[in-house]
């Protein structure tokens, strides 16, 4: 209904014609400066909010437990707060979670270079060429080139394991409406993934569906048939381990309140803004509550209620969550004192161990998901309820195979 | 206040409030919504007892035309309380027949009308208001 | 703001005077027809929803793990669900958890008489003396008198048990909003309360203010203090437990979205309805979803997409809460084995048991609220959460008290 204004890009004539796949955003930037300028913003911002925001501090020093829910893997080492895109290069060189035998894959979601590089070598090769040799290759932070396509302006999937993990589920992206690639465009890189094999090929675990239960299954499924056994061996309790990453999308549209009634990620993250006349969506990707006026104001009239909101929610999650981390610490430590006795039931133990791998599962699609919560507190707070029930359920399963009460340390519990 | 055209501002024809590019959603909004063959927009946002009227377009004249020379337009225009409170009056001014048993109450009806009719006015909030729901313009 | 208007003058003149605490509710009727039509319909409801409505259907029959859970108390004889208002006093009286020793106390929520009684007799007496003979004084059911003064026809606090209630937080109801009232009236009757003493004395465990955490508080200090130490003794745990219920206004009115956000009880159980020209509150008060089009509709358009995300949060909340109910269960079996034991640690059995009691406070705040968790969804979820949690605990502590792991059933778990 508003034919009667133009939208603001077709009135202004292409000053540049944008090369397919180009990864310098400054050449998209000439012809559409102000979403190039907010682009940039994302490298500066450094606000903290009460659970996010762009402060990269220390997750593992904010929270030392999770150097024990983690240990033996990279994530006990280094592990920090996202964020903005224009930082994505910078900070995937420095995290010392990448070492020698890092795989090219670690690239597959940090730069505007990608859609060319895949375009010319495939993503095997891409995935498996390793990460130092790839990133001879590799200038460019996250850009244009990862949302859209150049002679259009059409948002698209750019990230091959996004197009084959959608077709895995009978789905054809190029039908999708506008507004559902409102949401889908940031799939291409919020979604959990896995190393598939020895090529390292990138894979999203969807074949059963997108969310945490369809999900769990798909690893369960994956460890019975050897396809995919774990991400690493837990240090202490000796369970194969899942690590769960940024499930932003498949946490969000699993029937959460705004997904449902029609609400896309760029909706709240990237609102449309005024710069004198012209009217655009601010690409200054960040906390929605660092603007909550555009972000929220749109649709709902009193802002201050609904941040009060977020507040709430997230501070719910958080203490729930942490009830949850303290009874997958108690497994651990039972499960790891039950395995030190010579007469420990074996079987019970393996159970013990995948009953500590399944909670785990749980517990990370919360802890890994970005929003405290808030994307969809519902979900959030039953997957808890469930990580801890089965965390529970590991200790109680370790004792079992002790035969013994022994192995309950008091502070465990 | 010379810049603008105010005396545009006296008539009663809502593409005059739809001169300035940052009402469209309103407009859009009142244009897609229930009312929009019964009312304008001074039907609810100005009072109806003559003088008064008048004083309140002024008021808020003010408001508009400052607000555009000084380039501090809000980034999501919402109505002042005292604008809530003139447009609940016109509610009632419409619908009081239906409404007085709501009035009969000993306590005061401390709401506005729109808090439960929250798309009367301007259609349904988040959708009308919305640009996303081009959807017969795209794909 | 409303000097436009006339001042509130009735549009009819009153027919006939209704005297102070009339009981007889087709008194006021003679005044107020579209009020009294609609209040004698709540007595021929009989509909279902998928958790809710007014089949007065068994629930020990619908879930029998209530009568383990309710073990030795009158609950797991009898418990159905609840219908509407006109039938309040045929419900108490036909109950079997009523017997000889049961006090008058049980007739406070039932019957427009009682603001007479307890103007003329006092609370104190009124609670004292038994059911039966209460119960020659009693026929009317609930009715206007319960919760509107006659004189001004304004929303007023009843139920003197209220009143003391909210004195002891520091309140005075008669400075209260309007809109504060449309919730506060359903708390004369919708609140969890306990018999205080011998004089078994109507009494709501608010002092420390009405959420749940605040209200197991209560509990444990009336528990310690042996001010109030049960309800009764479960007959396989041996727990000294409490049971909950209908605490509607205390879930509701903590933090939820929509109390948050201004809205009433009445505004969902008794939307305006229409009858010829005039609006007025409907009084067939039941399920908002038998009527979504006017209860949700005037503040949501998409009335599809609100009763389908009902549904989604009562689902998640039912399957959430069998999980706790399972676990309760499990500490329960598991604490009746441990005590079997001749060598059992008696410290830790009492504190397997006190475990068990705080669990199923938790649990029965969400089971015995009757909105299957809509009221407030992330509230009910984090409770339901925490109450696995404790169960699980329970459970533990029962084998830290056995010493082994033999009182753990397999099917226990
Ligand atoms: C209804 C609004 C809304 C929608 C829709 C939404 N988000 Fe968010 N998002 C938020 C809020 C609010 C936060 C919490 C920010 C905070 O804690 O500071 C958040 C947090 C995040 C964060 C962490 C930001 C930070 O500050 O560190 C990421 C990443 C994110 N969202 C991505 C997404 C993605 C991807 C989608 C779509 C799949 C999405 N969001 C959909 C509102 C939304
Ligand atoms: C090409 C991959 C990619 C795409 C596409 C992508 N993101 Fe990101 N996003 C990232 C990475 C990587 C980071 C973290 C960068 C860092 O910390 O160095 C990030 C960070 C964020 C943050 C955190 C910002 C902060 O200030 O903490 C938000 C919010 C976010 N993205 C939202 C979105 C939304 C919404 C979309 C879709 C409109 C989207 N992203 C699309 C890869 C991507
Ligand atoms: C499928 C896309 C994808 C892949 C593959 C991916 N990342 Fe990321 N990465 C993201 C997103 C999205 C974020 C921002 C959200 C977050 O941090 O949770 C991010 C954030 C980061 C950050 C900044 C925050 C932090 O955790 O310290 C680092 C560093 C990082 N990734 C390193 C890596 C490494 C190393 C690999 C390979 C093992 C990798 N990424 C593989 C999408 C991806
Ligand atoms: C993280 C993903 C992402 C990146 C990176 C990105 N965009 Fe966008 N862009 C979007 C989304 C989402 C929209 C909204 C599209 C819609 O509503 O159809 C959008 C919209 C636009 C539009 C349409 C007008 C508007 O503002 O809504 C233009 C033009 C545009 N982007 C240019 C760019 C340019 C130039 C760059 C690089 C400097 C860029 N974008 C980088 C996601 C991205
Ligand atoms: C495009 C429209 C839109 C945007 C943008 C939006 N919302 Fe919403 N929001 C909705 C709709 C629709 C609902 C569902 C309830 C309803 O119909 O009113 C909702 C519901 C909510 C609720 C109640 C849900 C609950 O679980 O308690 C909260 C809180 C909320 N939004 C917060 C936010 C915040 C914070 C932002 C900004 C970061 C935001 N919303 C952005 C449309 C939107
Ligand atoms: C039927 C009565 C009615 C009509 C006709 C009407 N409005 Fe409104 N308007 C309202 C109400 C009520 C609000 C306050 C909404 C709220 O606070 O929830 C409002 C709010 C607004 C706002 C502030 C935006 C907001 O969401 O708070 C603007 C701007 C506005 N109206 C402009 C207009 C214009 C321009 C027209 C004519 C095209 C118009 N209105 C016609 C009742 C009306
Ligand atoms: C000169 C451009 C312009 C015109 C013409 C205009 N407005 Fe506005 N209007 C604005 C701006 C700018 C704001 C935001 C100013 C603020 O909130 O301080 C605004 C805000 C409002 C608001 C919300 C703030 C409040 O006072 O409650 C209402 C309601 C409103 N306008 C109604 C109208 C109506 C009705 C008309 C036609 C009689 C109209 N406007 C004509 C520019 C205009
Ligand atoms: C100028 C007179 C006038 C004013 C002012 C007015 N209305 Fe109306 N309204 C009407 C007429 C005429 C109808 C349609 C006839 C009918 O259905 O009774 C209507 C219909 C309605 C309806 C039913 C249809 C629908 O859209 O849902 C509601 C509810 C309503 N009005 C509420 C309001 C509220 C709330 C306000 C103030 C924000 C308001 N009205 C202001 C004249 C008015
Ligand atoms: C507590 C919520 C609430 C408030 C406050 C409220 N209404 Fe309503 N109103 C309703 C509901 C619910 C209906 C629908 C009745 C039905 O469908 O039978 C309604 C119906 C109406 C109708 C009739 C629509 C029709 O279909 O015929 C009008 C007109 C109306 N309201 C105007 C008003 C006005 C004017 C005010 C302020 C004085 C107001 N309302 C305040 C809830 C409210
Ligand atoms: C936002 C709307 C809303 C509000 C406000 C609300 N309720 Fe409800 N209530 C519901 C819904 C929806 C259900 C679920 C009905 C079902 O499952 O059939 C429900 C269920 C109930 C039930 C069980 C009804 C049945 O069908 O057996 C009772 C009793 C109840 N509410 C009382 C209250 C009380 C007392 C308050 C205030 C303290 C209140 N409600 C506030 C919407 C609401
Ligand atoms: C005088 C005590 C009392 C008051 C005051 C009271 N209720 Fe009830 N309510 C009851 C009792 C008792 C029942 C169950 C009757 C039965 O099952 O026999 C009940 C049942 C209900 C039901 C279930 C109806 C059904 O069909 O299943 C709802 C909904 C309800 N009440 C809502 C409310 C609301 C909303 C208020 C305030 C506006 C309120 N009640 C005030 C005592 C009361
Ligand atoms: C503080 C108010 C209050 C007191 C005291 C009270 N009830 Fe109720 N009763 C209610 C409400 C509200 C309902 C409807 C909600 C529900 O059933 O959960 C109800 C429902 C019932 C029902 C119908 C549903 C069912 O559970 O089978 C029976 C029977 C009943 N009560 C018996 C009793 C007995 C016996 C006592 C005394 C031990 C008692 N009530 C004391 C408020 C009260
Ligand atoms: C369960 C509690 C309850 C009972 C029983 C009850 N009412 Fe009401 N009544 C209310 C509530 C709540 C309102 C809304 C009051 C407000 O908005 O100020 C109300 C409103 C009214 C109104 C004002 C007009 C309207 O419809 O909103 C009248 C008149 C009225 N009731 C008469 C009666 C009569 C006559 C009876 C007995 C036949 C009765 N009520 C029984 C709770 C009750
Ligand atoms: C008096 C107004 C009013 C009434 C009546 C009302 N709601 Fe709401 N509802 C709201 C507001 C306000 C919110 C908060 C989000 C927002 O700002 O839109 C909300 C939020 C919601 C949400 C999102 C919260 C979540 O946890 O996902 C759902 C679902 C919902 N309402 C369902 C209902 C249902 C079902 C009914 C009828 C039984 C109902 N509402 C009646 C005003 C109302
Ligand atoms: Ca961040
Ligand atoms: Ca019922």
């Amino acid at each position: 209904f508003t034919g009667n204004q133009e939208p603001p890009t077709r009135g202004v004539e292409p000053l540049v014609k944008i090369a397919a796949l180009e990864p310098d955003s400054a050449q998209w930037g000439i012809n559409f400066p102000n979403q190039y300028s907010t682009l940039l913003k994302t490298g500066t911002n450094n606000t903290r909010t009460s659970y996010g925001g762009s402060d990269p501090i220390s997750k593992l020093e904010a929270d030392p437990r999770l150097v024990t829910l983690f240990a033996g893997y990279g994530f006990s080492k280094d592990y920090n707060e996202e964020r903005g895109h224009m930082n994505s290069l910078t900070d995937v060189r420095a995290t010392l979670r990448v070492n020698d035998k890092t795989p090219g894959t670690c690239y597959s979601c940090k730069s505007s270079n990608n859609p060319g590089l895949w375009d010319q070598m495939g993503m095997a090769a891409f995935d498996k060429m390793p990460f130092a040799e790839l990133g001879t290759h590799i200038d460019e932070p996250i850009g244009c080139a990862n949302c859209h396509e150049a002679e259009t302006m059409r948002l698209v999937v750019t990230n091959p394991a996004l197009a084959e993990a959608l077709a895995a589920q009978g789905k054809d992206w190029t039908t999708f409406t506008r507004q559902e690639m409102r949401t889908v465009v940031c799939a291409n890189c919020h979604v959990e993934y896995y190393f598939k094999g020895d090529g390292k090929y990138l894979t999203f675990p969807w074949e059963n569906g997108t969310n945490i239960d369809q999900i769990a299954q798909y690893y369960a499924e994956s460890f019975a048939d050897g396809s995919f056994v774990k991400d690493w061996e837990h240090a202490q309790s000796g369970a194969p381990m899942i690590k769960i990453q940024h499930p932003e999308f498949e946490f969000f549209t699993a029937n959460s309140t705004h997904y449902n009634a029609g609400v896309a990620c760029a909706d709240c993250h990237m609102p449309y803004t005024r710069d004198g006349a012209a009217k655009f969506s601010t690409h200054d990707v960040k906390s929605p509550l660092l603007n909550a006026e555009v972000a929220c104001g749109a649709c709902h009239t009193d802002v201050g209620y609904v941040t009060t909101r977020v507040k709430t929610i997230q501070d719910q999650v958080a203490n729930t969550m942490s009830a949850t981390q303290n009874a997958i610490i108690a497994a651990i430590t039972t499960i790891e004192a039950a395995a030190a006795l010579p007469g420990v039931n074996a079987d019970l133990l393996t159970e013990a161990r995948m009953l500590h791998r399944e909670s785990q599962i749980y517990w990370d699609f919360i802890a890994a998901e970005n929003s405290m919560g808030f994307h969809n507190p519902e979900e959030a707070l039953r997957i808890l309820a469930n990580a801890t029930d089965l965390a529970r359920q590991a200790q109680l399963k370790a004792v079992e195979a002790a035969g013994s009460s022994e192995v309950l340390q008091t502070n465990g519990q | 206040m010379y810049v603008s055209d105010f005396t545009a501002y006296l008539g009663n024809n809502p593409s005059t409030c739809n001169n300035c590019h940052v009402m469209d959603a309103a407009y859009e909004g009142w244009y897609h919504g229930g009312h929009q063959s019964w009312t304008t927009c001074n039907d609810c946002h100005t009072p109806h007892d003559l003088i008064p009227k008048y004083w309140v377009k002024a008021k808020s004249g003010y408001h508009h035309v400052t607000a555009f020379i000084f380039n501090n337009i809000p980034d999501a225009i919402r109505a002042k309380e005292s604008s809530k409170e003139i447009v609940q009056e016109n509610c009632v001014r419409c619908h009081e027949e239906t409404v007085s048993a709501l009035f009969e109450s000993p306590m005061e009806m401390d709401r506005f009308c729109f808090d439960c009719h929250r798309s009367t006015p301007h259609g349904e909030r988040g959708i009308s208001l919305l640009p996303y729901q081009h959807k017969e313009q795209d794909q």
